[in-house]
């Protein structure tokens, strides 16, 4: 707790110390940003001439270039806010409801505190780390406290665009993998443990895992010079793949929870979790289709195989359970349906709807053996399910874009003379599955080593598992000081 | 004085009410419970781990009666509770020594 | 149970067969889709001339184009992530919150196994059946499996945007139809009845009637050269006729539940039911104003107009209940801005802001008596008052759409000079209320036939209503093994 | 009760007095709406000639300000969206997780009431109070129902949307500013005075309040020739600082609730106010960024500078919680994101994002020593800290709003040669500190005073505080005959 | 040995704790319950059916006691729990005839 | 017969339950409670507010046997439900003079 508390002493020193870098005119907004289209404009044209000149067309073209900007923005501001809905309430609900009611706060809170602590690590140092200039294994400081980041967009990220808008957009998605972890460590891990740890995977793990896969010059780059070209939409391996495989590993290192596999630990409120669901669903559009960082036909395509991928593996998960265990249940229709979430994240870019749907089916079966079946064989306390959905989910899933991904959605790769080459197995390039095993073995790896150095480092410091009498008596009052219901008044 | 406890199912409560305010008895105080004999309970299944539903839903009617009020009262609790199917419930009936009642403060004979 | 297991396998099998025809490049997508605007593009001007050619007109207007459809697309993508939001979370909220404890997750599963199902079936052939080229009754097979549905736009569908933006934007209209009328049918419909009954209903009732109304060459089409030219701009005979009037029938051939009317079923938790509520509304704005297939002037008008009846409906239906029962009711609220929405529907994008205020106010104070004095009357058990409130409000807004349709919100018709004729009564076209007869004739007539047929045909394959015995345990746990709740733990 | 009774009735009437003014084309909509973009428009290019004509650019021309336009105005529907959802149901769930379970729908209830009832006062002539011309302290009744508000854009609010965006738009942050209020009133004020009172608050509190800050010619307006320009982007004086001044002048005029503060009072759900308070940031992105009037530059900064606030203020709320009680809390995690989301909401369109962290900290920890402890110092009972939160958070806002406002973000002074002047303190302008607390001190007075007239009034006319029987049993039975829960069948 | 049971209003439970604590009574189970009696109950209307709400919220709470402590305790709670209004409650005295703490196993005499 | 009230912790439930089961004795009904004894409770602050919580979530069981069951339950209950920590909880022994069950409507000797 004295570490936490030191550090928050830093959050609350540090900006005295920026403002002055700050206060003046930044180099990178040179123009206010009012400028640019908010009230009416003057037309561009001269009125007297009736041949067009080229500086009225040049005028236009300012115009055009933006109203495209306002477009593309505008779905980008919406799909960060949807990707931030994701978390909260989306997650938060998600997970509060599958915990027992002693732990609803407790899990819930995690989530709205990564919310806060990764937004201010990602101000001061991560969005740098992410995307600044740098190896091809991390960024570079050049953008610590959000030095040269304003509205002009950044060419290599997002062309249309202010960076601003790239930068809050890619936020969201750090916000949301450590908080996908949480589901393993849940009713177990201490509060104060969850944020050492947290502020520290994301620095060492995450960080590292987004510029390798979507920085400029990152090593699993596939567009902007990397040396193995991973596809990676939205965040398979980023997103999902490192914070399961992480799940996998605290769940492992936290050790089960009391009387866990003993006694019966049912979901606290399924209607909580349903709703977060739905939240995730539709927040999921921000996800992959924001992931176009325009509001184009590429944009529309992943929303479209999103959505298919979604509703497939709901399907596959609900015929699985009907067909083993003779009931179809919520549960799994929500289970399966963030399965499908998951694994078209990597490919959402990349696939045409038919295969969207295969690759979900695929997911809601395989994510309900993992968590049936696989699960209770190796007997670890995944408390709820971030390895069997998220690390399983997100492999498959990056395995399958290698097979699906076809340069009639995108045109990643080019020859020499501009022309389209394939780029999946089935748009003829086999060795594109190569290059996803790398990008995955990778993610796995970065994962598991840094997750227990991170976890190991953590429990020296503040400690991860709660006491045995917290356990018993619940989170929410012993962590929180707090009780989710207070009904019997 | 008794205190007669009727273990019914959650949708007689309105009806056991009823047939005691017959009998003119309005004083009673319901619980929520959850039952568990003979009829059978259910399995829940969450993401493929099961659990045995096996306490069902039920309410607990209290109701204290002068002792002779109490054949009277069985007899309308069973009457307007019993569905002949297995899980209707029981009545117990337990010996009561004292009564007050708070707003006066006496010990009354209800 | 067997049904479904074989359409289940089904789904299981398809895509196999389908992958070769996706696989390469589709005639339909012949530009990768992030070509059109992902990157800052180059200037359109060719920097020597100081004249303005031609060619550079050229490109910048291309460019124009392509400002002009991410911004429509932005809207449009947004609009059809809202109108997802309006069945899950939204409808399975409100409707989980009006059932008994016992079968909140039995209602809720059904609108979000729609949200799957319905997916499926308009890849494989709803979308064809509804949008492909056919008679004036239904679509044909031309977009079976979604062929030539790519990101260029059909002009006659969203000229603007996407052809794919439109599909699955139509898509998200299809899967809250038949969700609504799980509201009649709630608590004592099996699952697997549903599944089926519902499956069949889409392709017999839905996809008739959306070709009908909004198909090209549809036999109620207003603007695509349709016989009977039937105003309903976003739905209210497609949607929520259908669905109300099929409601009923449901309600009555399922019989009532056990102990209805007389053991008292308040709702299990109206908090939820207020958060499904609100939700509908919000999402509303994206089946109404998103109906504009733009973001222009029109869709706006529609978002006013679909604020303004919700607002002026819950207003209303408050009033007769706190004149009637002396109670103004939070229930009561929620269910006037839900009938107000509805009604609404068919007009939001033909009429001024005050007619929407009037019509919000008609359909608030007719669906609460709908509800407390006809329903009392007919001692039928729509549960939730699906038929109440979809069937009569929608009824009502088809009629008042007639009434108060204007050109100068939506010139719909023109004379042979290109000159606006009158669209609604109002507007001094009073022909149009017998059109309108016409299309809510159609809709009540097919959902009225097709649904007692279809529920038929479910009840002798796999059964429509569950046991007595799981009636009174609860849905819940006897069909899908589940509690909503948990708390003792 | 006959009081609202009577002005109910009069919504049931006007209408039919206003139809003919509507039913006829309106003069601000020559146009019909969809004219403007939703069928694809032939290129602007005469094919023949080699050189581009100036008509052919005026062709072009229009198409760009069309496209601007619905890019703008795609965000801007998108916001009122969120705006809207801020208060249902966002608040509503807030506020009702908060109150004990009795008093559940009646908090809920009134929040949704009012989304019905200002926007009918609206309508009729909230709108023109404050954006219709008039004088420096109200708006004239020039846009009496609506007149003259159609799909072209008022160049001075918002000259690239409808006007008719703009009014709606405008309307959503009417509803949540009374809706706070409800916050310090709760579990004590009777569902007629709080209607009554609301609608007497919205005209004469709310309405010149906008005026004077937003409004052409206003007192306070910055950009648009007031007086004492007051720098308030998206509201913290006209929403914040009157809601919560006012809110406190409602706790001490109904007194304490039965029993407080002996008697304990905990939330009865901390899961819905944690709900609503991520839907209340999500949503705070369309109220502040969307206060931008377009999809531009300053829209993405203040998204940014919004998000960042609500992360600082929580991590400040939450450090200074755990360091004074030992334990950090999911309530405290939420209040200090919402009183982050209000202090920044005046300086939003005017700081760079270092800045709103520092903002979002003071708040955080500022208004946890409100609540905490000035709260309890003074002993009145603002039952849900809406003065504590909205009114103090507010406060600080727009005084920080002087010192972090700066023209590279936003150039709102000029010099004759149109060279941007400072703004803030920090950017070289000490003065605008005191226009700033000018702005404060009227928003306060017009607050205090206005509310306690008409409380008074509302007092004599219709009662505010429910009876003590009332209060006892809980407002849900005795107000609205309703229970927010119902578990037991 | 008694098992005191007194039903009182849910705003009551603190104010009867302490008082049981001040005649050193410290142990004791607490549950919600809903009661009838004299206490005119409420109607609810949900979208026109109208329900009786007759069974109001109220807290039982079960004190079991040594012999010689329960006029004490009965004392203590009636003065704790009345308001004087209708809906106060009533305290039920009932036989204990054995008592154990689980923790040790061994029979209590408390 | 004897009505045994045993007030166990929430997650003891199931042990008590089959422990029963064991003895043959498979009737009871289960009550969510909360209760105060020699456990230390908790503070929880809202907003500065600070609260006690000091009535613990646990749950009673309730089970009527013959005489000569009643110390084979007990003792099955005890020995389920015991961790040795405080706050393990109690049971009482209460007579009951009558029993029927509803289904048959008969005096029952369970
Ligand atoms: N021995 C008992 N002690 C306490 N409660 C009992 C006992 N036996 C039955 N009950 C209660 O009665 C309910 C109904 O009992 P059950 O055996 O299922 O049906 P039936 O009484 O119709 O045979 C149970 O759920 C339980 O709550
Ligand atoms: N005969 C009874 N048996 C059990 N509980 C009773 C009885 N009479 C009253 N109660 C309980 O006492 C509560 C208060 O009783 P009521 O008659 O409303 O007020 P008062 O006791 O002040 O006259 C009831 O709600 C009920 O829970
Ligand atoms: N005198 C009593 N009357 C009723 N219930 C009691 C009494 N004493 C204890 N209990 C119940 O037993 C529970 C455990 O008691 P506690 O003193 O905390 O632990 P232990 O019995 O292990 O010493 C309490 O929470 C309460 O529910």
């Amino acid at each position: 707790m004295k570490t936490f508390a030191a550090a928050a002493l830093l959050c609350l020193l540090f900006p005295v110390s920026v403002l002055r870098a700050q206060s003046s005119p930044q180099p990178s907004i040179p123009q206010p940003l009012s400028a640019q289209a908010a009230s009416p404009q003057p037309s561009a044209l001269s009125p007297s001439a009736s041949q067009a000149s080229q500086s009225d067309l040049a005028k236009l073209d300012q115009r055009v270039t933006a109203a495209q900007s306002s477009a593309d923005n505008a779905w980008m501001l919406v799909s960060a806010a949807l990707v931030l809905m994701m978390t909260g309430p989306g997650l938060a609900l998600f997970y509060g409801g599958l915990v027992r009611q002693k732990n609803t706060l407790a899990i819930m809170m995690q989530s709205f505190a990564l919310m806060a602590l990764i937004t201010i690590l990602w101000a001061l140092v991560g969005y740098s780390l992410c995307f600044g200039e740098g190896t091809p294994i991390i960024g570079g400081f050049s953008h610590v406290l959000l030095r040269g980041v304003g509205v002009d967009p950044n060419a290599d990220y997002g062309g249309t665009i202010p960076q601003l808008t790239f930068m809050v957009y890619q936020l969201m998605f750090a916000i949301i993998t450590p908080a996908l972890i949480t589901g393993a460590t849940a009713e177990r891990m201490k509060f104060s443990g969850t944020v050492m740890f947290m502020s520290l995977w994301f620095l060492f793990v995450y960080a590292p895992l987004a510029h390798m896969v979507w920085g400029k010059g990152g090593l699993l780059n596939a567009t902007l010079g990397g040396t193995f070209p991973t596809l990676d939409f939205a965040g398979g391996t980023v997103v999902h793949i490192t914070s399961g495989v992480s799940a996998l590993v605290c769940a492992l290192y936290l050790g089960k929870r009391q009387g866990y596999p003993k006694e019966p630990m049912p979901p606290h409120s399924l209607v909580l979790s349903f709703m977060g669901a739905c939240m995730l669903w539709v927040g999921w559009f921000g996800f992959n289709a924001g992931s176009a960082l325009a509001s184009n036909g590429l944009a529309t395509s992943a929303f479209v195989a999103t959505h298919f991928a979604a509703a497939a593996a709901t399907i596959g998960w609900l015929v699985a359970e009907w067909t083993t265990r003779g009931r179809p249940s919520a549960l799994g229709a929500i289970s399966g349906a963030v399965a499908g979430l998951v694994a078209i994240t990597p490919a959402s870019g990349f696939v045409t709807p038919m295969p969207a749907l295969v690759i979900g089916l695929v997911a809601g079966v395989g994510c309900f053996l993992m968590v049936t079946w696989v699960k209770s064989l190796f007997g670890y306390d995944d408390a709820l399910d971030a390895f069997g959905v998220h690390g399983a989910g997100g492999t498959m899933g990056a395995l399958l874009t290698g097979v699906f991904a076809t340069r009639s959605v995108q045109a990643v790769f080019h020859d020499a003379q501009g022309r389209a080459l394939p780029v999946g197995w089935i748009d003829g390039n086999i060795g594109q599955i190569g290059y996803q095993i790398v990008g995955i073995g990778m993610a796995w790896a970065f994962a598991l080593v840094g997750t227990i150095v991170l976890l190991k480092i953590t429990d020296l410091v503040v400690g991860v598992r709660a006491s045995e009498e917290q356990e018993i008596e619940g989170l929410d009052l012993t962590e929180h000081g707090e009780e989710a219901y207070n009904l019997e008044m | 004085m008794k205190l007669i406890k009727a273990i019914v199912r959650p949708n007689k409560v309105d009806d056991v009410k009823e047939a005691l305010g017959r009998v003119s008895l309005s004083g009673m105080t319901v619980t929520e419970v959850r039952g568990h004999g003979k009829q059978k309970g259910h399995t829940a299944i969450y993401r493929g781990k099961e659990y045995d539903v096996s306490l069902l839903p039920k309410m607990e009617i209290e109701v204290v009666v002068a002792d002779n009020m109490v054949d009277d009262a069985v007899a309308a609790i069973i009457q307007a509770a019993r569905t002949g199917e297995i899980g209707d419930g029981r009545v117990f009936v337990i010996p009561v020594e004292q009564s007050y009642r708070i707003r006066t403060g006496e010990r009354s004979e209800l």
